[in-house]
């Protein structure tokens, strides 16, 4: 079988299970798929920088909650439709994104960590200093009212679980397409040896600022789908914990592939929602996987799998 | 209160914020200027200071002054021992890869955290002072073209947070001694210049950089026993001086010491002089901007010296 | 015609002249060596030219056109490839992905592939397509550094010591390579084997102390008595 | 069994101790499994929203305690319509995103009746669009002004506790006519502060007295003298309200500030809850006055309904964990978990209820509930429900300390919290 029909037959099967599962899954872990479906476009976003591009961002809220909150203040001050609210959510990210690039990229590596990080501190600061719209760290809820798309009302389940497939697919495709095209061929030459990249004549900066606003406005976008698909768009987003989180995700699935980010958010979930039952101190549990990730398996789950059964996995 | 007795207490203030800044952030600038690795995971060490400082001082009893001197003796060495450990199971066998030292440093964040909240608990409990008097300060004023002292309302501060700026100072000079004096701070400049030759020369870098590490932690571990009974033990409360730490040692320069005091002194004191003019939470908006400009503009004046 | 020319160009590194005040012109077609003693100044004056680093001072003249101060990847996109002294492949992707990211930035789809295919076959690494390039023997990355650059189908290709570390079978590969493309390719050859030296180029330059020692044919050259000095350690 | 300091769930101050120094990492028992009592076939099943991780934990400790001592209380009297009651915590983190999916926890997979339990106002809002969607009715103990505002819906109730709005408009009478005109405020930077600086500014003018300086301290601020000397001069009171971990360091360094020569002081207790008032360095606070939602410390003429209620949680008369008096209660605020069992009692015997498919039947019947008298079932005092704004009006206390003291030297009217309302839930669809 060639690798392209692979491929196909690989990323077109878990998208068909995810559909058809719509139909099987009992209520609490249909919803738990939904939510873990949004999460793991979230990490896809995060995955295009820290995966294909070879930059470590610490400060990936700031992009969710761009989206979460352009989407949210649309819905809630300027009384957008949902469609509209959701372009609005992928703009923010686009803009911050675009931003925050053109800045951190003049450095790299530890540095772009802690300029990422420093600027997603910011961005939660002011998310609580203009309270008086945002509602500070309490947040405010999208009334049902508020988020029907199309006459379609995404505070119903069966919905909820469309439209979060509709953004997971869509996301996990854009991707693929994406690293197997030449625009993401060369990411992937940046990641492995950005001053041989820049020497074969590709334009090093252009390339990683384009990779910062992918995957800030996928992130965005997953945040703008996530307050409007849960009704409720809140400060904690913006937090370092959710910057850390997709980092988690991604390693825990495979840094680099295309099937990394979901299989790493859906474990994490279910690894959380298990061990909450178990103790109090269930980031205890992601405390110890990011620690026996980084010793044992950095490469993570689908990494693994490329590393020993197939080379070609995207 | 008037602009002049404001600033006096804003500095007073500043100056108990910008000792205990220095200490930890000095530990977090040995541990970047020696190994070349940024540790995530110094604000929980810092919190596990003072939460062994609580856990020391109410096993102690007796008079408070008792429990917080053995505290301050013991404390910064059981967590540096910690972290010499982890640095020996975990950081070493990473090679000390500078990005995958961040993301295990996140892991062992999680860790002490979580470990502290199942074991101390999630309240905030204090420790007594070993003394605290409050100390009322004069100021002056013209009255008639003639200087006299007057008392305004407010203008105070205890001897207790005159001992922590005294001791923190001390301890900044020792550790100035250890690096330039003796055998073993020879041999972490000498780690820190060039860890090849060093390896070369003999030196055993691996014991140097557990040893730095350790002294990392314990540094801010003894920052925190210091602090502990002016605020509360409390198992979140790591983040703050993280954050506070990245800023003074990339104000002052990755890895250079003078440059991490200097750079505490100026963050603790303009902290509270820029809430005077500014909304607070905006004048942290504006520091955390300022410190990622800083980065973004003149990285290399401020990452010390930069390795070919 | 004058492909490629320098003026006044000089770099310095802590007060040390690594180049200085290099008056330099390669017309087109010529193949050119560049040689020198060690530190000579032979590597980071090619990089000046290319652009990896930036000049203290000069101009850098390619197909009549001020490049000064372009960067890097601006350069390579008007006709320059350069292949690394110390070998610089991806060594995580295949070889012949490490030769087709070299041609995209011209080709696409089965016009790629096969330049691709044409340029590992020159090489003589046909038989390793799929192999990660950080698995080839350190003669097998230099080749693979030269399909590199010979895929890009350069007017100037700048080749950084191409036989270091190249068996002498591979070097007889190599020499024919040089001379099969002669003629429609421009090359800067910075390189110490004196025998591709004198086989290859068509004339050669002598960088010494960072300066432009000498100039001339290969006879010219080895008949030069400063050139002898420089070499022997006595001028 | 009244007492439960002994239990594993319950960090105490030796419990610490011991464990620090054993060095374990043992974990606390779920709840669930505590409460596997062999009862009648079928219990109701109460999902209880709980903080034991995040900044909330210290007050999530304690509504764990008070929610146990109720249930036992209900089911050692026979349970709600003949069943016991079977209580399944889960941890929110003190985070919105993990309280929305415990609700989804709750209604899908632990089966629950109803939710029930949070305190800090954004998971509350977080959660309860989930809630609402799920049809799973949701009583929240969180004294937020979130539910009677309107912003959430007709599935979420606070029929146990009193919202802020109440508690500080009814504040501003008793501050201007006994302890002075001119206020300054010193709230935290959040929703939280927020809300105390918009409603006790307008009550204050609306009694004739002005709030000259409004302090607001950033939240992750660890140190606070540096922000006092705004306090203007011609200030007559201090309103002070801090919430977090740091709020010991906040109370003590306000006395260290002022010294000897201290304006009047009014602070709501949020600023000292957990925090023992013996603590050195609160010796100033001698004379000044709070807000408690339920006085901390058992008065003189304490009620026979706080005697039971302060046993059954175990907590002695000066507002301490029994087994151990310096683990000091959230005593002003955790009643609403008691009372608010006692109203899903009370609804759920009014409504008949069966099952979930009567949950909507539950809400008709919280809503239609008025009066609740001061009794075993509402120790805090007697409160009014309003069923269309879905939250409950009660009596404020303010107290004076009195030789270290919380003594209660006013008790406000129902009608002082009263306001109009903002929203009419009973016209939403359930």
């Amino acid at each position: 079988m060639s690798d392209r029909a692979k491929t196909v037959l690989l990323h077109g099967g878990l998208l068909a299970l995810l559909f058809a599962l719509q139909f099987m899954l009992p209520a609490y872990h249909h919803g738990n798929l939904a939510r873990v479906m949004v999460l793991a476009s979230y990490a896809i976003g995060f995955n295009v920088l820290f995966g294909y591009t070879g930059l470590l961002s610490l400060g990936h809220a700031m992009f969710f909650a761009a989206g979460m909150y352009g989407m949210g203040l649309a819905v809630q001050v300027f009384d957008a439709a949902p469609a509209l609210a959701l372009v609005a959510g992928a703009g923010a990210g686009l803009v911050v994104s675009g931003v925050v690039g053109m800045l951190a990229l003049r450095t790299a590596g530890v540095a772009f960590m802690i300029v990422t990080l420093m600027f997603a501190q910011a961005g939660y600061l002011t998310i609580l200093y203009f309270g008086s719209y945002t509602r500070g760290d309490e947040g405010f809820v999208i009334q049902q009212a508020q988020r029907i798309l199309w006459g379609i009302d995404l505070s119903d389940p069966t919905n909820r679980y469309f439209a979060a497939f509709a953004l997971f697919a869509s996301c996990l495709l854009i991707t693929l397409w994406l690293v197997r095209a030449p625009f993401g061929k060369v990411l992937i030459a940046i990641r492995e040896n950005e001053e041989r990249a820049m020497m074969l004549g590709y334009d090093v900066f252009a390339h990683k600022l384009a990779a910062v606003i992918v995957s800030g406005t996928i992130a965005a976008m997953a945040g703008a789908v996530y307050g409007l698909l849960f009704g409720y768009v809140g400060a904690s987003f913006a937090s370092v914990q959710y910057s850390i989180f997709p980092l988690l995700w991604v390693l825990l699935g495979g840094a680099g592939t295309i099937l990394g980010p979901f299989i790493g958010t859906l474990f994490m979930f279910y690894l959380i929602d298990l061990s909450s039952g178990i103790t109090t101190a269930y980031m205890l549990v992601a405390g110890v996987a990011l620690v026996a990730l980084t010793l044992f398996a950095p490469q993570g789950l689908a990494g693994a799998v490329r590393k020993r059964i197939w080379r070609g996995l995207p | 209160m008037e602009i002049g007795p404001y600033l006096m207490l804003a500095s007073l203030e500043g100056a108990v914020t910008a000792a205990v800044l220095a200490l930890t952030a000095v530990g977090l600038s040995l541990v970047f200027g020696v190994m070349r690795v940024v540790n995530v995971a110094h604000g929980e060490f810092f919190m596990l200071g003072a939460v062994l400082a609580w856990w020391i001082t109410s096993l102690i009893g007796g008079h408070p002054a008792l429990g917080f001197a053995v505290a301050l003796l013991v404390v910064p060495v059981l967590v540096g021992l910690l972290a010499a450990a982890a640095d020996m199971t975990v950081l070493k066998r990473v090679a000390y890869d500078p990005e995958r030292t961040i993301v295990a440093t996140i892991g062992i964040l999680y860790i002490l955290q979580q470990v502290t909240l199942m074991t101390y608990g999630a309240d905030a409990r204090p420790v007594e002072p070993p003394f605290n008097t409050r100390l009322a300060l004069p100021w002056v004023e013209f009255v008639g073209g003639k200087l006299q002292l007057y008392w305004p309302w407010g203008l105070s501060t205890t001897s207790y947070k005159l001992a922590v700026i005294g001791a923190a100072a001390g301890v900044l000079l020792g550790v100035w001694w250890g690096m330039t004096r003796t055998k073993v701070g020879l041999l972490m400049r000498a780690t820190q210049m060039d860890r090849d030759m060093a390896l070369a020369f003999g030196i055993p870098v691996e014991r140097v950089y557990a040893l730095v590490f350790g002294l990392g932690a314990g540094l801010a571990a003894m920052a925190a026993v210091l602090i502990v009974p002016i605020q509360q033990a409390h198992y979140l409360m790591g983040g703050d001086p993280l954050l506070l730490s990245f800023i003074v040692v990339i104000i002052g320069g990755l890895g250079s010491l003078p440059g991490t005091v200097v750079a505490a002194i100026l963050i603790g004191l303009s902290d509270g002089i820029i809430s005077v003019f500014f909304s607070p939470t905006l004048a942290k908006i504006l520091a955390t901007l300022l410190v990622a400009l800083v980065l973004v503009f003149r990285p290399q004046g401020l990452f010390g010296v930069r390795r070919a | 015609m004058t492909l490629l020319s320098t003026r006044g160009l000089s770099k310095r590194f802590a007060g040390l002249h690594a180049v200085e005040n290099v008056d330099f012109d390669l017309p087109q077609g010529q193949v050119r060596a560049l040689i020198g003693p060690n530190g000579a100044g032979k590597t980071t004056f090619v990089s000046l030219l290319c652009g990896r680093i930036a000049p203290t001072q000069g101009t850098v003249i390619f197909d009549g056109r001020d490049i000064s101060r372009l960067p890097a990847h601006k350069r390579i996109n008007l006709g320059m490839a350069y292949t690394f002294q110390i070998t610089s492949v991806f060594a995580n992707l295949t070889v012949t992905e490490n030769v087709a990211l070299a041609a995209r930035r011209r080709l696409r789809g089965m016009a790629m592939v096969q330049a691709t295919e044409q340029a590992l076959a020159q090489v003589g690494l046909e038989g390793r397509l799929d192999q990660n390039a950080g698995d080839l023997s350190y003669g097998h990355q230099r080749l693979l550094e030269i399909a590199m650059g010979l895929v890009q189908h350069p007017r100037l290709l700048i080749l950084d010591e191409p036989t270091q570390g190249l068996a002498d079978s591979e070097i007889e590969g190599f020499m024919a390579l040089i001379r099969s493309l002669a003629g429609h390719t421009t090359i800067l050859l910075v390189e110490h084997n004196m025998s591709v030296v004198m086989q290859a180029a068509d004339q050669i330059t002598v960088l010494n102390f960072g300066q432009i020692l000498a100039q001339g044919s290969p006879d010219e050259i080895r008949a030069d008595r400063a050139v002898q000095a420089a070499y022997l350690g006595t001028g | 069994m009244t007492n439960d300091s002994g239990k594993p769930s319950t960090t105490t101050r030796r419990g610490a101790l011991k464990t620090l120094a054993a060095g374990a990492g043992a974990a606390s028992l779920p709840l669930w499994a505590r409460y596997a009592q062999a009862q009648t076939s079928e219990p109701i099943r109460i999902g209880f929203q709980v903080h034991r991780t995040g900044i909330g934990a210290a007050y999530g400790r304690w509504y764990d305690r008070t929610t146990t001592a109720a249930v036992d209380m209900i089911n050692a009297a026979g349970g709600i319509n003949g069943r016991m009651v079977e209580i399944l915590a889960e941890d929110d983190g003190t985070d919105p995103k993990r309280g929305a999916e415990v609700v989804e926890k709750f209604a899908n997979q632990h089966n629950c009746d109803i939710g029930f339990g949070t305190l800090f106002s954004h998971v509350v809002i977080g959660s309860a669009p989930r809630a609402g969607e799920l049809k799973l009715p949701y009583f929240v103990v969180s004294e937020g002004h979130h539910v009677a505002s309107g912003m959430l819906n007709r599935y979420t109730l606070q029929p146990g506790i009193t919202d802020v709005k109440s508690q500080v408009q009814a504040m501003a009478p008793f501050v201007s006519q006994n302890l002075g005109k001119k206020v300054t405020m010193i709230f935290p930077d959040f929703a939280f502060g927020h809300d105390h600086r918009d409603y006790f500014t307008a009550a204050i003018q609306e009694q004739g007295g002005e709030v000259v300086a409004q302090i607001a301290i950033p939240p992750t601020e660890t140190s606070f003298t540096k922000y006092f000397p705004k306090i203007p001069r011609e200030t007559e009171v201090v309103y002070h309200v801090m919430v977090g971990p740091a709020v010991l360091t906040f109370v003590k360094e306000l006395g260290e500030f002022f010294g000897p020569s201290r304006p009047e002081m009014f602070g709501f207790i949020d600023s000292l809850e957990a925090v023992d008032m013996a603590s050195p360095g609160l010796e100033f606070l001698e004379g000044t006055y709070f807000w408690e939602g339920n006085p901390r410390y058992a008065q003189t003429d304490q009620s026979e309904y706080d005697k039971l209620y302060r046993t059954a949680v175990g907590v002695d008369e000066n507002g301490a964990s029994v087994g151990d008096p310096k683990d000091i209660s959230t005593y002003a605020h955790m009643f609403g978990c008691w009372e608010t069992l006692y109203v899903i009692k009370a609804g759920m015997e009014a409504a008949g209820y069966q099952g979930p498919a009567d949950r909507a039947k539950l809400i008709e019947a919280v809503e239609a509930i008025t009066d609740m008298p001061h009794s075993n079932e509402h120790p805090q005092g007697t409160k009014l429900f309003n069923g269309k704004t879905h939250q409950v009006f009660g009596p404020q206390y303010i107290s004076r300390v009195t030789d270290g003291k919380l003594i209660v030297v006013h008790t406000t009217s129902i009608e002082d919290t009263m306001y109009p309302d903002e929203v009419d839930y009973t016209t939403q669809p359930l």
